[in-house]
């Protein structure tokens, strides 16, 4: 069954074209994995979803209902939480605070800082509870984008190149944290250059090209596509 | 006639308001600095016109020129109360910084020069042009052209030279302007000092066709501000397209609606750009924090 | 946390208990000077802590607190006018008057982020000056509104009603701050003020958060106007409004320490009577020294009183 | 970077609340201690509330002068009563609220026997009650709106006329000449600064007169200006297109230069053109506005027979010492001390609330003839110890550099160009 | 050419560098890899001035850069390209370039180092008017690439080039980098692509939590997977294989 529907979704910059009629489908409890050329309209996709950026035609589906005129925080309300591909913390707060913010809005204060701790424990950011976001290092501001929008109890998670600027050894962690949060039923779609933690996680990938969709389907027939290899990895890639 | 009149008025009126804001918005643009003494810096750019006509005879459009050395001093030198304080803590530590200085100015004005309000008449300061039908003083002619010309006289710098282009990228990013040489502290000083010397040249120009006491700062800073919002706050091209809108929009409004209600016009235009444009006419995306 | 927000509350109730005696040792009818300086720190506590509410939890930088307390101001100044109405009775319509003025700039102002926000406030107050000055035959205009300070009832309105009725209203907003300060919605400011895109991602909705602090802080500025309005007795556009108005609470929250809960009480401690101290010993050269005291304040403590203070001390 | 700080909300607020407490207690004695003096007075102190500072400095700087001038006069032949006087001068900024407290700190820090001055109708609004409940003679000489006297204080004096008399000559030459001679409709317009002075004059002076006069005058363009404004062309020019024959301005002293210039720049003339005193009265308007007010009349109070050899006598003091001609600021501001002075001479107590009591007696008794003319403070019409002074208007004529009263006839020192 | 002694450094109160030392030897492209967090941009923000360092000593050419601000460390030759593609957005690509000339003495000879730039990346040369915002992510790199270049400089401190880059995009960059060291320029690379770095460098440094574990040839070090992967916890071939299986 089809959580999220985008149907025919138009996208303008001034004169250019972000996303063209783009036809999307993210099945409950999959992963969609989204790629793509910079430039491709991946980071507009995740904008129009989560409200930050309106359509300028077409219909997001969402739980069988038109979400596409929702401001971003009624969205997030409803389980469609986002992260930002550059973390956008909440620099003067904790990192505990940082987690508390979602959770504060369904309980009470005790509760929230007991859940957000656990969740804390979970995105291995258990040493640095009390420390100032701001002074957390690239990797630990990326598992706390993810542990804070994973607090907002989303049913349908956008991730925005959740491993870009992180090492190896770094992604192994994450990868696994996002594989757990699946098999918790949670749906996600994930934008991604990693190639290697796209096609580990993806139960479907897109692949977007000047805003169009370029292929959909499985990882291993995606990749397969002679159009797909061209227009992302290179002619003669691999 | 009387509209075109009203239009031909309120552009001409609408550049010296342009040459007011410049500097405040080069300042912020580079150093998201909000200089509350902008409007006193104006009032001594208005005095030493003054000044230096009363006794020696210097007409305020050469004056201006002669004094923009001791503006740029005046500014480099604001700057260094500035530089020292944290980046973060600057946009609230400079409001307040400034504010102090726009009152130490006004009251040293008011000390050397006595509140009394001073003009400088010209010798040709009656003499009537007439534009397409509309009645222009010399002086108010000649004080809006120098405005024009000023201020793309310093749009080319900014775009055309090396220092120019070198103000632009500190506004832009600091440590990539560094990277490539460009010493970002002179750099910042000298916008500090080139905005002051663009209050201290608006003064110069409004000198022949205003009046100058010690607190008449506080007449323009409202109206610089809504100019350099309008255009956008980090936009040359902003500021005199702001400027030119405010003073047509005053215009406007002082003859159809009562005179000194006309600000009101001013004010929901204002707003209104903003509702549409939340960054001005000609302002960028925001930038992150 | 409950205990130490209950020991908050009873300090301050103690602090304002014993502050309130303070008329009956000292008798204000001699007096009569102190006690207005005693109550320029009250009014300058509630107008900078109003101020702080917005820009120092929301982050949410106002120039335009001048529009609230001058719409406060005239509130107080026009019911009694028009209606014949105790001018005292119509002080809590100082503030209602100043929250839905408030709803207005919310709607309009919410919009813009950082400078643009700052200075469409400092319009929407000119906005408001501009209709009260052109609106000659409700508010009479430039002109200026008498206001009888009539008795209140037993009391008779002296030196003391006013210094007690602002040291209380102060107290309100102390109260507010601390109220804000430990409730949840101080973390939803915190986070709307540092990236409202972030906190909506996480469904806090930035808009309704930044007019849960908009409000109480134009009530609690419109309550500053009404009650400085009373206490002067007359009211025109042009100090009702007065630009000065706008910056005294941006000063004295930044002087005593921006985002803390307690700065602009510090400021306005320090800050009011120094500045009544200059004015009255030197008439003319007054304002160049207290910019120099501004000047070098900020030069050598850009966090504010407070902020230094806390850095001295780690 | 503060890197350790603790961090968490909770623990920054506990922590800034014990920090203030600190702070706060560390100064609340200083307050307490706030300087009060209480001596016994060995001279009369008059009090002076001016704007020292922002943008009535100007005013304020004058009148400084003006009674420096007087009080120096004085007491250099001794004082009143054997004592001294002495002026205290506390900065307004021209804002009631600030005046209130500056009046308060005047009259029980200071101990001042008499408040003087004010300069700004707002000011004098706020500062005559609180005189009043201080009992505290307030002279006025500057604030001229109608209602301030009109409260039915009696510890507020004025000296001066209100705005309602300051156009009184102008009406009655624009129905005895100018109408006379058209004997026809005329067309007016009228512009008048948006403050408490431009608006006194409006309301109790100029838009009766022409209310009343509707059948000889016709009043078109009648609008409030802003008095800041850069630029007055687009209201000149609306004027200008109402082709009027007479033009009526209330203006201060800055916007009337600035309307005087570019009502030359846009071309705006009529048969007369006339200021309501303020600005257009003072010497400053002809020369800042590089003479471009030669022609305009001014009606406003008469300060005096100017040909008289006191009035001489007094211009060459006042610009031996100053270095400038005097106005009527400086009339008002030097006769009003003299004033003050004649009704200290009834004062024979040293407590200065006594004092107070003896002065204000003594002023609503001063019957006396300065160079500005006869002072008597009455009640009259609804006004309280106003000084009559209806038959002190004048208008005058800027002809050559020079203000010369042209009219009622018999103070005339030449015949109008009209 | 470049080289570092005991060098310490950090933010605050926290040494995110302990007490490195390594060397970029003229004509040579040097590469620095890591985990996140090891230091290696603080490593190069030390070098070019962004980042005061504690202690140790750099030096460029024998002469000592420490306590030089940025703009002098600039003007000696070293051209820093930072992560993220920091072009001046609101500027178009071809100012972005002349921002690259901004020292005097490179003035003079703006003609022949565009004609350079272009050549390298003709799409730069489309797009001279364009904004620099508007550009793509990989043409925006290119600029950053480009604009450092204009500075002629001796050594190019590189970060992370390929971030966020589809791979295409990536290949390019690699291959300008390629043509370049072999006019000479001397490069000291960092990059979180282990396999690329090594491959494409001739000498290779380890970092881990602020200090150097392993150096030597690039080419050693790649063979010796054992080491890397018991260092780097990745298995080097990994992105790939997992890619080509999958296809």
């Amino acid at each position: 069954m089809n959580l999220m529907i985008i149907e025919n979704v138009s996208k303008k910059f001034g004169g250019i074209a972000a996303l063209k009629n783009l036809d999307l489908a993210v099945e409950k409890g999959r992963i969609l994995g989204v790629i793509g050329p910079n430039g491709a309209g991946k980071t507009t996709l995740i904008n129009v979803i989560t409200g930050y950026e309106k359509v300028d035609a077409g219909k997001i589906n969402y739980d069988g209902k038109d979400i596409s005129k929702l401001p971003p925080h009624v969205r997030a309300r409803h389980g469609i939480v986002r992260t930002f591909q550059i973390p956008r913390c909440f620099a003067g707060l904790t990192v505990l605070e940082n987690i508390m913010i979602p959770v504060l809005l369904r309980h009470s204060r005790g509760e929230a800082e007991r859940r957000a701790r656990s969740i804390a424990e979970r995105m291995l950011l258990g040493d640095d509870l009390h420390k100032q976001a701001e002074t957390l290092p690239v990797g630990g501001l990326k598992l706390l984008e993810l542990a804070r929008a994973y607090a907002a109890s989303p049913r349908i998670l956008l991730l925005d190149e959740p491993m870009g600027g992180l090492s190896q050894d770094r992604m192994e962690p994450i990868i696994r944290l996002i594989r757990e949060m699946r098999e918790d039923g949670l749906t996600i779609i994930l934008v991604e250059h990693v190639m290697k933690a796209v096609v580990a996680l993806a139960d479907i990938l897109a692949v977007l090209n000047f805003g169009e969709r370029l292929a959909h389907g499985r990882p291993c027939d995606v990749m397969k596509l002679k159009a797909v290899r061209d227009a992302y990895l290179g002619e003669g890639h691999a | 006639m009387l509209l075109s009149s009203l239009v031909i008025n309120g552009l001409f009126t609408g550049l010296i308001y342009g040459l007011i804001a410049v500097g405040l918005t080069v300042i912020f643009g580079v150093m998201r600095i909000i200089n509350m003494s902008h409007g006193d810096i104006v009032m001594l750019g208005m005095y030493s016109a003054w000044i230096l006509f009363e006794k020696f005879g210097v007409s305020p459009y050469v004056s201006m020129f002669l004094t923009a050395p001791l503006f740029f001093l005046l500014g480099s030198l604001i700057y260094e109360i500035l530089d020292p304080i944290p980046l973060k803590r600057r946009e609230m530590s400079s409001l307040i910084i400034t504010l102090g200085i726009s009152f130490v100015l006004a009251t040293s004005a008011m000390l050397i020069f006595t509140a009394d309000y001073r003009t400088v008449t010209l010798p040709y300061s009656q003499r009537v042009i007439d534009i397409l039908g509309t009645r222009l003083g010399y002086p108010a002619l000649i004080s809006s052209a120098i405005s024009l010309v000023l201020m793309c006289l310093f749009r080319l710098f900014l775009s055309r030279t090396h220092i120019g282009r070198a103000i632009r990228a500190t506004a832009i990013d600091r440590t990539s302007a560094a990277l490539l040489g460009v010493n970002v502290k002179r750099i910042s000083q000298a916008t500090f000092g080139a905005g002051v010397v663009l209050a201290g040249l608006a003064g110069g120009v409004l000198a022949p066709i205003y009046y100058v006491y010690p607190f008449v700062g506080s007449n323009f800073i409202i109206k610089a501000f809504a100019v350099v919002v309008l255009g956008g706050m980090e936009s040359v091209t902003g500021a005199i397209a702001g400027g030119l809108i405010l003073g047509v929009a005053e215009a406007l409004g002082g003859a159809f609606l009562e005179h000194s209600l006309k600000d009101i016009i001013v004010f929901v235009l204002f707003l209104g750009v903003l509702f549409f444009r939340p960054t001005g006419l000609f302002g960028g995306r925001e930038r992150n924090r | 946390m409950k205990r130490s927000s209950h020991r908050d509350l009873v300090a301050l109730l103690l602090c304002l208990g014993v502050l309130s005696l303070l008329p009956a040792v000292i008798d204000t009818r001699r007096m009569p000077y102190l006690f207005d300086v005693l109550f320029s720190v009250n009014v300058a506590v509630l107008l900078a802590s109003s101020w702080n509410i917005l820009g120092g939890f929301a982050g949410q930088v106002s120039f335009g607190h001048a529009g609230f307390a001058g719409i406060g101001a005239y509130a107080v100044a026009l019911l009694p006018h028009h209606l014949q109405w105790s001018p005292w009775l119509s002080l809590p319509f100082a503030g209602i008057a100043a929250m839905i003025a408030a709803i207005l700039v919310g709607g309009i102002a919410f919009r813009l982020r950082g400078p643009y926000f700052a200075l469409s406030t400092l319009a929407l107050a000119e906005v408001a000056r501009l209709v009260v000055e052109g609106w000659r035959s409700f508010t009479e205009g430039t002109q200026g509104v008498v206001i009888q300070q009539k008795p209140l009832y037993l009391f008779e309105a002296d030196g003391a009603l006013f210094y007690i009725t602002s040291l209380w209203l102060a107290g309100i907003a102390l109260l507010a701050v601390i109220t804000i300060g430990q409730s949840k919605s101080r973390y939803f400011l915190h986070a709307v003020g540092e990236s409202e895109e972030a906190a909506s991602a996480l469904g806090v909705d930035a808009w309704r958060c930044k007019m849960s602090a908009l409000l109480p802080s134009a009530f609690l500025a419109g309550m500053a106007g009404g009650i400085l309005a009373l206490h002067t007795g007359f009211l025109d556009p042009e100090s009702a409004f007065s630009i000065s108005r706008s910056v005294e609470p941006i000063i004295l929250t930044v002087v005593g320490g921006i985002g803390t809960a307690l700065g602009p009480v510090v400021g306005a401690v320090i800050l009011v009577p120094a500045c009544e101290f200059l004015r009255s010993r030197f008439p003319t050269g007054h304002l160049l020294l207290y910019g120099v005291l501004l000047v070098v304040f900020m030069r050598f403590m850009h966090g504010g009183i407070l902020g230094m203070v806390r850095r001295k001390r780690l | 970077m503060d890197y350790i700080s603790p961090t968490s909300i909770d623990a920054r607020l506990a922590e800034e609340v014990a920090l203030s407490r600190n702070v706060i207690a560390l100064i609340i004695p200083f307050i307490i201690l706030f300087p009060v003096t209480a001596s016994a007075q060995e001279t009369f102190r008059i009090g002076a509330p001016l704007p020292m500072t922002g943008a009535g400095a100007a005013f304020g700087e004058k009148f400084k002068k003006a009674y420096t001038m007087a009080i120096d006069e004085i007491n250099a032949k001794g004082g009143v009563n054997g004592r001294k006087l002495q002026l205290v001068i506390d900065d307004t900024q021209a804002q009631p609220p600030l005046a209130v407290t500056s009046v308060k700190k005047l009259v029980t820090s200071d101990n001042v026997v008499a408040l003087i001055g004010g300069w700004a109708s707002g000011v004098a609004l706020a500062v005559a009650p609180l005189a009043q409940e201080l009992r505290t003679p307030y002279l006025l000489d500057h604030p001229a709106l109608d209602d301030i006297t009109r409260q039915g204080n009696d510890c507020v004096f004025r000296l001066q006329p209100t705005t309602g008399m300051y156009s009184a000559a102008l009406e009655d030459f624009l129905i005895n000449v100018v109408y006379e001679r058209q004997k026809k409709p005329i067309k007016a317009a009228y512009l008048y600064v948006d403050n408490a002075f431009g608006q006194g004059v409006a309301k109790y002076g100029i838009m009766p007169f022409f209310k009343e006069h509707s059948d000889r005058f016709v009043l078109g363009v009648c609008e409030a200006y802003s008095e800041k404004a850069l630029d007055y062309k687009p209201l000149l020019l609306k004027v200008k297109n109402a082709s009027p024959d007479v033009i009526i301005f209330t203006s201060y002293l800055t916007d009337g230069i600035l309307l005087g210039k570019q009502a030359k720049e846009v071309g705006l003339t009529a048969k007369l053109v006339s200021g309501t005193g303020a600005g257009h009265s003072m010497q400053d308007i002809y020369e800042k506005s590089g003479g471009a007010v030669e022609g305009y009349f001014s009606s406003g109070p008469w300060h005096g027979d100017v040909t008289s050899p006191a009035w001489k006598k007094w211009r060459g003091d006042w610009e031996a010492k100053y270095g400038y001609p005097p106005g009527e600021h400086e009339i008002e501001g030097y006769v009003a001390i003299q004033v003050l002075a004649r009704a200290l001479e009834s004062v024979k107590s040293r407590d200065v609330v006594r004092q107070r009591e003896e002065l204000r007696v003594g002023l609503k008794r001063t019957t006396m003839v300065t160079i500005f003319g006869p002072v008597k403070f009455e009640n009259f019409d609804g006004y309280t110890n106003q000084n009559r002074a209806y038959n002190l208007t004048a208008l005058g004529q800027w002809i050559g550099g020079k203000l010369y009263q042209v009219w009622p006839k018999r103070v005339a020192e030449r015949d109008p160009k009209y | 050419m470049l080289e570092l002694k005991q060098v310490t450094a950090g933010y605050g109160k926290i040494d995110v560098l302990r007490g490195v030392s390594l060397e970029a030897r003229a004509g040579e492209i040097t590469a620095l890899v890591g985990p996140n967090g090891a230091g290696k941009s603080t490593l190069l923000r030390s070098i070019s001035g962004t980042v005061v360092s504690a202690a140790g000593s750099i030096t460029f050419k024998g002469i000592p850069l420490s306590g030089r601000p940025p703009h002098k460390i600039a003007s000696m030759g070293i051209a820093h390209v930072q992560e993220g593609r920091m072009v001046f957005g609101s500027m178009s690509v071809e100012e972005n370039l002349l921002m690259g000339a901004y020292l005097k003495d490179r003035r003079g000879k703006i003609k022949e180092s565009m004609a350079f730039v272009t050549g390298l990346f003709p799409r730069l040369r489309e797009r001279m008017r364009q904004q620099a915002g508007t550009l793509s992510g990989g043409e925006q790199q290119m600029l950053a690439l480009g604009r450092a270049l204009m500075m002629r400089p001796e050594l190019i401190l590189l970060d992370e080039p390929s971030l966020g880059l589809a791979p295409l995009l990536v290949d390019t960059i690699y291959s300008s980098l390629e043509t370049l060291n072999r006019e000479g320029l001397t490069i000291l690379l960092v990059e979180q692509n282990v396999r690329r770095a090594l491959t494409y460098s001739q000498r290779a440094y380890v970092l881990e939590n602020g200090e150097v574990i392993l150096q030597g040839r690039s080419a050693d070090i790649l063979v010796d997977s054992a080491v890397t992967s018991a260092y780097l916890g990745v298995p080097l071939e990994g992105e790939d294989r997992l890619i080509r299986q999958s296809l």
